[in-house]
């Protein structure tokens, strides 16, 4: 069963690298910063997988972390720390 | 497992290398963001949970918030490279080269390094019995090595001072101008994440004696916490921190070294604590000390002496 | 003849690639870009080290290293507000927010 | 292997499949918001499917409580995130030009 997982992550990474070329291609910054959220939704997924696969169970709690921040950089993106945009 | 650890070592390498030569200077943080997650992942396939926490949360979060609130701070053309073109073309090549004959006999050394069965780390772990705490991380820095971190804190301190005498806050002072354009969710954001993060950070700081986390990550998430109000206009720079504040900063290197003075005359040492102690002593610094790392990331953030509650 | 380890080839390339980036760009934000890299690298490589100990990850580089992420983030912060400063004052108005 | 192994399998394989969707969608469709749109399927479905599965795995109350939790604050996340994108590429679309 850990086989399929690992394929699963193994997947999941290259995904992850090819969903870097929108970075790299952008077009314009909102393009960058959803290829950022898809490589952290990404990341949080292949982080489950692994918390299985290695029996690691602490790493759930970098998943959660992980979730946490994505909407603070998603909030950094788009606003000053004085208000406004 | 091995393909997964060939996949992810080469995408670092990749992002690495478009971070450090990407044309554009906001690309080059997006992909320091995305570097930071690839990190992560491969901390915690490199058995170290603790660090993927740490990165999870400075690295891939604070760091990046930090960068991109600067970018976008900095005036326009200053964003670009024009005044600050690469280096010529002769010294690009006599770089390459070099860091390429660096690169490789780093390489050389790091697979030729063997096993050592005298690391200190297995002294540490064979008298784990004796830190008061099971995770052997934290009893390394909180005990057994508790001089670099107590210096540590010391350093995050002067680092907060520089940047405060840089005086170039990101967050400035001064009613906070409400223009219309704040989507809904902002306010959602502020009330649904922060309390969750405050809790995370709280959780943390308490696992760390038993398994993954600690006063740093704890600190950092609870640092987080800060960072999202400040985002979401719940709080803002002042030019004078108050006395609370001040003693918040100071709090984990004040208690950390009265513990070890007040221990002074029963132990014979510096920061040896009586056997019976050491649990309540550890998890009442750690918490000194994530309270304390918390607010010295917050103001590194917003660069300003103190926050304080805007007024509506 | 062993495989290298692919995060050992990888420790290796970031420390260069960071000392590239620190030695070719001008911008000051990305050398303090390409300083995290390079400092990636050396977590990178203290990880690895922690690994070789029998019996478990060595806790001690791993406390090094938890102790350096910190470092690296209140220096880089410091390093950002000086960043804001110098490029502020290049365009004549001083730097300084106190009213 | 038990029913519930067999489950777990199809749920990671389809949340796997979603991701792919996903991806494919961010690189291939033309614009910010259909890119928006292709996201978020990997977002919200895949990360779902591929929790539920992990849960199975993971045979522990206590884990599959943490998992769900994540789930639902990637959905919080990823929606407030893609809101507040979208809207910056809107209000940013009107001048473009102006951009440096």
């Amino acid at each position: 069963m850990t086989g399929l997982a690992v394929l699963a992550a193994l997947a999941l990474v290259i995904f992850f690298g090819l969903g870097l070329l929108r970075i790299h291609l952008g077009p314009t910054d909102a393009d960058r910063i959803l290829s950022i959220q898809l490589s952290g939704t990404t990341t949080v997924a292949i982080l489950l997988l692994l918390s299985v696969i290695v029996d690691m169970p602490a790493l759930l709690y970098v998943a959660l972390i992980f979730v946490l921040f994505a909407a603070v950089i998603a909030i950094a993106f788009v606003r000053n720390p004085k208000g406004g945009a | 497992m091995i393909l997964f650890d060939g996949v992810l070592a080469l995408l670092i390498v990749v992002l690495a290398w478009r971070c450090v030569t990407a044309g554009d200077l906001y690309l080059g943080i997006v992909v320091f963001i995305v570097m930071g997650l690839m990190l992560a992942l491969s901390w915690a396939r490199l058995d170290a949970p603790d660090l993927a926490l740490a990165e999870a949360a400075i690295g891939a979060g604070l760091l990046g918030v930090l960068l991109l609130s600067t970018w976008r701070a900095l005036p326009g053309h200053r964003r670009q490279d024009r005044d600050h073109p690469p280096a010529r073309k002769a010294v690009r090549w006599l770089a390459g080269v070099a860091s390429v004959a660096f690169g490789l006999v780093m390489a050389a050394l790091l697979h030729a390094l063997q096993p050592d069965e005298d690391a200190a780390g297995a002294l540490a772990l064979g008298r784990l019995t004796e830190a008061g705490v099971e995770q052997p991380v934290t009893a390394v820095l909180l005990n057994f090595r508790s001089y670099d971190t107590l210096l540590e804190m010391g350093v995050l301190l002067m680092a907060l001072i520089g940047a405060l005498l840089a005086r170039t806050p990101l967050a400035p002072y001064g009613a906070a101008t409400d223009d219309g354009t704040d989507s809904p969710l902002i306010p959602v954001l502020a009330t649904t994440f922060t309390p969750l993060l405050l809790l995370v950070g709280a959780f943390l700081v308490w696992a760390g004696a038993y398994g993954p986390g600690g006063a740093f990550q704890g600190g950092a998430v609870l640092g987080g916490a800060g960072v999202v109000l400040v985002l979401c206009n719940r709080l803002q720079g002042a030019p004078e921190a108050g006395i609370l504040l001040r003693l918040l900063l100071v709090l984990g290197v004040k208690v950390f070294i009265l513990a070890g003075l007040l221990m002074l005359p029963l132990e014979g040492a510096f920061m040896a604590y009586p056997p019976g102690l050491t649990y309540p002593i550890m998890i009442a610094i750690e918490f000194c000390l994530a309270t304390s790392i918390a607010v010295s990331l917050l103001l590194l953030f917003t660069g300003t002496h103190g926050v304080r509650v805007p007024e509506r | 003849m062993t495989l290298p380890d692919p995060f050992a080839l990888a420790a290796a390339a970031l420390l260069a690639l960071g000392f590239y980036g620190f030695v070719v760009q001008r911008h000051p934000l990305r050398r303090l870009l390409a300083i995290n890299v390079f400092g990636n690298g050396v977590f990178m490589t203290l990880i690895l080290v922690a690994r070789w100990m029998p019996g478990g990850p060595d806790p001690i580089p791993h406390a090094m290293v938890l102790t350096g992420i910190v470092i690296a983030v209140s220096a880089t912060a410091m390093g950002l507000a000086l960043v804001r400063r110098d490029l502020r004052q290049g365009d004549g108005k001083d730097g300084g927010d106190r009213d | 292997m038990s029913i519930s192994a067999w489950l777990a399998a199809l749920l990671i394989v389809a949340g796997t499949g979603f991701f792919f969707a996903g991806t494919m969608g961010l690189l291939r469709f033309p614009d910010v918001f259909s890119r928006l749109h292709a996201l978020t399927k990997a977002d919200n479905t895949g990360l779902g499917l591929v929790a539920a599965g992990v849960a199975l795995l993971h045979q522990s109350w206590r884990h599959a409580a943490l998992i769900t939790v994540i789930w639902l604050l990637a959905l919080a996340a990823s929606s407030i995130a893609c809101h507040l994108v979208a809207r910056d590429a809107l209000a940013r679309g009107e001048q473009r030009e102006e951009k440096p």
